[in-house]
């Protein structure tokens, strides 16, 4: 069952990408990438990360693509006609893809774990919650859930980025300050050159 | 602090004076003649200096790293010094005879090609010997391309040819150096000291096919800077476009340093390389296309500035000749031949370079009868002229002689080697550069004067780094030894055994 | 059974899909799209291995993080991108690779 | 630093060598400061050179070093003089007749404006002579031979605004740049086989006894080219034939000038050369006998042009060029007599003899030529002269006793006795080559002789001749003093001074005597009866008036092989050389440049490609290439 979620998923990802890839219409493909992020977000789940999945849809799915729509509307861009197709473009990215895509699996293939199912490297909560109840006083409501079982995905992330990542998260909200103003900077009509 | 490393510092101090506002005639030509005088004491203590030590006098060396071993090492033979005393002159001359109508860039160029070509001379580490010249050649690349003479497409156009020839012919040397080098050091600590990389030759010599391959190797390399044929397409429109002190200098002084690495890295450190058959056929080859090639296109030319650029190219085969018999006497002779070759043709650029002041064109078919009302400038041309064709009692000729007679050493024999045949066929092109010469003389001074053209002598200030060139042509010329007596054992060593 | 492969091949295939849609496709929101496309197959690689790299029971939770911060960037790089993209509008009257032609040097 | 130390016994010659050297650098320098006193300073010169001369004629023979020019280790090239007989005999000719020409430019030369100049290059052209003539060995020799090039070239250009002294100039320097060509090869091939020695007293060694002794033996071939090299420089500097052609332009110069370097000493130096080197050529029968062909030769030839010249100059000229090709004859002829009849060779040497004797005629014939020049204005067409005898009595004097020897009038002229000894050796060596210089002889009689009747004879044909009257006082002597010479010189007593000219006569066939008289009668008596009283001349022939068109196929030879050669090979080198080494990597790396310049022209899709080709390469070298390395 779980075997088949996956595929369908994949699926989902890779036949969205896909129309992403092809569509002719910008809207089309805006609409078929948050499509595959669904999808994704889908797999990601079924990877036991929920956090991620959860910010996959938001961000992703959410914002980013509403972004993008947003600007495909207001600029009206229209679809790409047919005679300006390049050949020479279409050949080098299938080439480009396909090759990458050989290479990718090859890689995956020789992989020393890549035989490794989800089975086989199954989760085993209780004992974490033993080992992190001995170690880590002070977060009981963690090892609570652990040794009750459940994964407590969210909290987990939260204790990962805040004990072992806390400088790089504040260099990463350093950086989306950044963002914001240069999108600032962008977005304003420079006089000069308006004139 | 080594004298030499003066000698190489002060140009480019002065250089550095100009550009920062220093009065750019006087800085210049004080520099100049300081360095001739400095130069001059080094000559004539250099016998006391070199007495009863190998290797080099004035010797200092600062290391720069430890591991590739680079130092900053000076220090002169017999060889290095007379090349010291020929940059010395010319650069004299060179900045001397610089208009006052022409930017102070004119004089930041001459003392850069200065003392880079000093650099070259005194360094005795391989590294530094390399990068000197390099930093020679970039001024000359951009005097061309700015101030040249002709169209601004035309000299835009030389100077690129000139600097990707002499670029790739850098890179092809600077292979061949790095490829010596790492075989000399066998896996252990890289070394670009001159004597070190010596000792290791006299050591351990490489095998001989080994030898022949990266002699060839920096035979191309230094060959190309030199303008041997066939990598010699550069050289003629660059000398015949480039600002006259630039000509004067590279021609003159530069162009020696391809010459001076072969006698100084190539040869000792590999001295059966030259003598290998292929290579030596090869080298036979190019340097007969110097000289007959290069003469029949001199002969061809109907400007002076061709003629005299073209003709520098040929006299470098007849250097070639005496790198490729390789006995102490052509060897000799070789070193003397740069040194006479160097003066004749800064002289000779610099009156060209006045007469297109003055005249406005240098071709033959529009001048004419000049020696009526410019007779002074006319003995001087006549100087160069008769030089640079190996007239005996200039310098030119106990340098061709030596060569000459070097190359036909080998006692005894009967029959002529490819050495022997080369000889022969480059006397005639010593009948060609008469010739070629001859012509330009008789259609410039010769004849009754053209109408409309009027050309005045310089003035004696204007003239005196002219005679200085004329004086040393006429008395190396006739007293040859007092070079030669320089030049002690530095080339015994290159001599194959 | 579902195994690492799987999920590497699926990033894989994504990837280059991205890949070749910036390579063939002109309009530059688009190639922008494949971009994220791109960025969000390494996640799915960076997740998977999280989950196959089992660390005391439990997932290995710096995968993740480093993912939390690529969908952070990648945000925040979305919004400066398009901003630039409504700026070349702007300036060229279309958002067509052809029109950017002032990289050549 | 040091010069090595001098020979004491060297001071003479080397004041000798130095003085007029060191005249005309200071005439060089100074000429601004020394005006007019720098003439009186090279006549000075040249008059010690000729005192200095006087005292070395009873020296003893030596060898002595006079200045270094080379030293390396045992290696030397050095100015080394050999002062013996011949160098003596051979001193006291030029300093003589240089200065007498010295004395007499001073009256032609007075109105130049390049008169200083023109002493300037006497001088050095005297400091070259001497070099030659002092030479110890062949390197020496071809310094100084190519230095009176030099001298002979500025002087023949002395009047350089004129084009055809421009060119004559050129063409003397170029033709014997030619000869010098061969010079060096032959020096050099001696140098190689006599290991390195080519003193003459070195090489003489060499020959009698050492490497060069069996090399005559058993390399005939390299042997005959290596002489024959040597007298390529003869033939440059002696003007034979196929180098003659510049000698009758060389005419162009200042007629003391041609009395001097293209009449007695310059041109002679080729013979003097051979002399010298007298053992190289008797080495090989086969050099010998082409030499031999090549003066008879020219000697006919010459002769043969000289019959048909209008140019008073240009008469003496070719028969300048005709005497020399009989001093080379007899160089040839008595080599061959050496060694294919093994006669032991006397202390004197013909050709020697005929050159002392023709130096002191010829100078004197062009000397008088001059001063009949300068008294007609200068006029050189001898049809324009005539009837000079009354008004120029001295020179007609003179120039009479110059001609009678250059004809050779039996027993009361030196050019008998000398041709006489020619002609002997050519009787014995050499019957075809005896029956040419006969021929010569006679036509020698004949064209001096029209000269003559034409000259001095007769009615003045213009006003100039009319006008013309003797030349000054300070031109006239040397005129004498050499007509002194001349008759001197027939005897044998004046001649002992000069031993080493005089081959020991022994008694000549019969023939040879009777030949030679009925070969003077012929001829002037036909050139006597031809033109006497005749304003324009009878005979007209195209071929000899022409020079054998000689000027015409070398202008033709020059334009093909070298002017359109050099073009071609100019064209060639453009297109080659320069197309293969630089045009077509150039041309290459613009096609791959272009080819590159549609992936980076700025096309975005185009640097994506390239990027994403660039990671796939990445990967590829990562995972796959560098795993295999053992990384």
């Amino acid at each position: 069952m779980p075997s088949l979620l996956f595929y369908l998923f994949a699926l989902i990802t890779l036949g969205f990408g896909l129309m992403v890839v092809l569509a002719r219409n910008p809207v089309t493909s805006a609409l078929s990438l948050a499509m595959s992020f669904v999808g994704l977000a889908a797999l990601f789940i079924s990877l036991d990360a929920f956090f991620i999945g959860t910010i996959q849809i938001l961000v992703y799915a959410g914002a980013v693509m509403v972004l993008f729509l947003f600007i495909i509307m207001l600029l009206d861009i229209k679809a790409e006609s047919d005679r300006k197709t390049n050949v020479a473009a279409i050949v080098g990215a299938i080439v480009l893809g396909s090759v990458l895509a050989v290479q990718i699996a090859t890689v995956s293939a020789a992989h020393h774990q890549s035989d490794l199912t989800l089975n086989e490297a199954a989760l085993n909560l209780v004992a974490a919650g033993n080992q992190m109840a001995a170690t880590d006083k002070d977060l009981p409501t963690i090892s609570k859930d652990l040794k009750a079982g459940i994964l407590p995905d969210t909290k987990l992330m939260g204790l990962a980025l805040f004990k072992q990542y806390g400088f790089h998260l504040q260099v990463m909200g350093l950086l989306l300050m950044v963002g914001t103003v240069g999108v600032v900077v962008l977005s304003k009509r420079d006089k000069e050159v308006a004139r | 602090m080594s004298p030499l490393e003066i000698v190489i510092l002060l140009p480019l101090l002065a250089a550095l004076a100009i550009w920062l506002g220093a009065p750019a005639r006087a800085t210049s030509v004080g520099a100049a003649v300081v360095n001739l005088v400095i130069t001059l004491g080094l000559v004539f203590s250099f016998k006391a200096a070199s007495a009863g030590k190998a290797g080099f006098a004035f010797e200092s060396a600062r290391i720069v790293l430890d591991n590739p071993a680079i130092t900053f090492g000076v220090g002169a033979d017999g060889v290095a010094l007379i090349l010291t005393l020929l940059t010395a002159l010319v650069t004299f001359a060179a900045v001397w005879q610089i208009g006052d109508d022409k930017p102070a860039i004119y004089h930041i160029a001459s003392l850069l090609i200065a003392a880079g070509a000093l650099g070259a001379f005194l360094s005795t580490d391989v590294f530094f010997l390399y990068a000197f010249h390099e930093l020679a050649l970039i001024p000359t690349f951009l005097m061309i391309g700015l101030y040249g003479h002709g169209e601004p497409e035309h000299r835009k156009a030389v100077a690129w040819k000139t600097t990707i020839y002499l670029g790739a012919g850098s890179l092809i040397l600077l292979a061949g150096l790095v490829w010596l080098v790492l075989e000399f050091s066998g896996g252990g600590k890289l070394t670009f000291d001159l004597q070190a990389l010596r000792a290791q030759a006299a050591l351990t010599p490489l095998p001989i096919e080994k030898q022949a391959q990266i002699f060839f190797v920096l035979l191309l390399g230094f060959g190309t800077l030199v303008s041997l044929f066939p990598l010699h397409s550069w050289a003629a429109p660059a000398y015949a476009t480039a600002p006259t002190p630039v000509a004067m200098l590279h021609s003159g002084v530069l162009k020696k340093f391809g010459l001076y690495g072969l006698l100084r890295i190539a040869l000792p450190l590999l001295p059966q390389g030259a003598q290998v058959a292929w290579v030596q056929e090869a080298l036979l080859f190019m340097l007969l296309g110097n000289i007959l090639v290069m003469g029949l296109v001199t002969i061809n030319q109907k400007r002076l500035d061709d003629v005299l650029a073209n003709s520098s190219v040929m006299h470098m085969g007849y250097i070639f000749l005496g790198l490729a018999a390789g006995t102490e006497i052509a060897l000799r002779g070789a070193v003397l031949l740069m040194f006479a070759h160097g003066i004749s043709i800064a002289l000779l650029f610099a009156l060209a370079g006045r007469m297109r002041n003055q005249l406005g064109t240098l071709e033959f078919s529009k001048l004419g009868g000049l020696g009526e009302h410019a007779p002074a400038f006319t003995v001087l041309f006549a100087f160069g002229a008769f030089a640079s064709i190996g007239l005996p009692g200039l310098a030119n000729f106990a340098g061709e002689l030596m060569v000459f007679v070097g190359s036909f050493m080998n006692y005894g024999s009967t029959s002529f080697g490819p050495l022997q045949w080369a000889v022969i066929v480059s006397l005639w092109g010593v009948v060609m550069s008469a010739v070629y010469m001859l012509r330009a003389y008789r259609s410039l001074f010769h004849g009754s004067a053209m109408s409309g053209l009027f050309m005045r002598d310089p003035s004696f200030s204007q003239r005196l780094p002219l005679i200085l060139l004329a004086a040393v042509l006429l008395i190396v010329g006739c007293c040859p030894w007092l070079l030669l007596n320089l030049i002690k054992s530095d080339l015994a060593a290159v001599v194959a055994p | 059974m579902i195994t690492l492969s799987h999920y590497l091949v699926v990033s894989g295939i994504l990837f280059a899909l991205g890949l070749a849609g910036v390579v063939a496709r002109r309009n530059i929101i688009i190639i922008y799209m494949c971009l994220e496309m791109m960025l969000s197959a390494a996640n799915l690689t960076l997740v998977a291995f999280s989950r196959f790299h089992v660390l005391a029971g439990l997932p290995d939770y710096s995968a993740q993080a480093l993912v939390f911060f690529t969908i952070t960037v990648a945000a925040a790089e979305v919004a400066v991108g398009l901003a630039i993209i409504v700026a070349l509008y702007r300036s060229k009257q279309s958002v067509e690779v052809e029109s950017v032609t002032k990289l050549q040097g | 630093m040091t010069p090595p130390a001098q020979d004491t016994t060297a001071s003479l010659p080397t004041l000798l060598l130095m003085l007029p050297f060191l005249t005309a650098l200071s005439i060089l320098l100074g000429h601004k400061l020394l005006k007019g006193a720098s003439v009186v300073l090279s006549i000075a010169s040249a008059a010690i050179c000729f005192v200095i001369s006087l005292m070395l004629l009873d020296a003893r023979d030596s060898a002595p070093m006079l200045l270094p020019f080379i030293e390396i280790g045992k290696f030397r090239i050095g100015l080394d003089a050999m002062i013996d007989q011949q160098s003596r005999g051979m001193m006291f000719i030029v300093t003589s007749i240089g200065l007498l020409v010295h004395l007499f430019s001073l009256g032609y030369m007075k109105e130049d404006e390049g008169k200083v100049r023109f002493f300037g290059s006497l001088s050095l052209f005297m400091f070259s002579m001497t070099g030659i003539v002092l030479a110890g060995n062949l390197f020496m020799m071809f310094i100084f031979w190519e230095l009176v090039g030099l001298s002979s070239y500025l002087l023949i250009g002395h009047w350089f605004e004129k084009p055809s002294a421009a060119e004559a100039c050129k063409k003397a320097f170029l033709t014997n740049r030619i000869g010098d060509f061969g010079f060096m090869i032959g020096i050099l091939m001696l140098f190689m086989a006599n290991h390195g020695d080519v003193s003459f007293s070195g090489l003489k060694g060499g020959f009698a006894e050492g490497p060069l002794h069996e090399m005559t033996q058993t390399h005939t071939l390299f042997m005959t080219l290596a002489a024959l090299g040597i007298f390529m420089g003869a033939v440059g500097k002696s003007a034979q034939f196929p180098l003659h052609v510049w000698l009758p332009d060389a005419m162009e110069g200042p007629t003391p000038v041609s009395a001097l370097i293209h009449a007695a000493t310059m041109v002679a130096a080729g013979v003097f050369m051979l002399v010298r080197c007298s053992f190289v050529i008797e080495a090989s029968p086969d050099a010998a006998t082409i030499i031999a062909w090549i003066g008879g030769l020219t000697a006919l030839m010459a002769a043969l042009m000289a019959t048909q010249q209008n140019d008073i100059k240009r008469v003496l000229a070719y028969s300048t060029l005709s005497q020399l090709g009989y001093m080379v004859m007899a160089v040839g002829l008595l080599a061959i007599q050496v060694s294919v009849n093994h006669h032991e060779a006397g202390p004197g040497h013909p050709a020697m003899f005929h050159l002392y004797t023709h130096a002191f005629f010829k100078a004197m014939l062009f000397l008088g030529s001059g001063a009949i020049i300068y008294a007609c204005h200068h006029e050189q067409d001898i049809w324009k002269m005539g009837g000079l005898m009354k008004h120029m009595p001295v020179t007609f004097v003179t120039f009479a006793i110059g001609t009678a020897s250059l004809m050779g009038v039996p027993f009361i002229t030196s050019g008998f006795w000398s041709k006489e000894s020619i002609l002997g050796v050519g009787f014995e060596a050499c019957r075809p080559l005896f029956w040419i210089g006969v021929a010569t002889a006679m036509l020698t009689a004949f064209y001096m002789t029209r000269m003559f009747v034409i000259t001095f004879l007769g009615k003045p044909r213009t006003e100039s001749a009319h006008h013309a009257i003797e030349a000054p006082i300070i031109m006239v002597l040397p005129l004498v003093v050499l007509a002194a010479l001349t008759v001197l010189s027939t005897f044998e007593s004046f001649n002992r001074l000069l031993a080493a000219m005089i081959p020991n006569h022994a008694e000549d066939h019969p023939t040879v005597m009777i030949a030679s008289i009925a070969a003077l009668i012929i001829g002037s008596s036909v050139g006597f009866l031809l033109y006497r009283g005749k304003n324009s001349d009878p005979l007209n022939i195209k071929l000899f008036a022409n020079k054998f068109y000689f000027d015409e196929i070398y202008a033709v030879i020059v334009k093909v092989l070298q002017d359109q050669l050099a073009w071609i090979v100019n064209g060639l080198e453009r297109m080659f050389v320069d197309g293969i080494v630089a045009r077509l990597p150039a041309f290459i790396a613009m096609r791959i440049g272009s080819a590159a310049r549609i992936l980076t022209g700025g096309h975005l899709q185009a640097y994506t490609f390239l990027l994403g080709a660039g990671v796939l390469m990445v990967i590829y070298l990562v995972v796959f290439v560098l795993p295999q390395l053992g990384h």
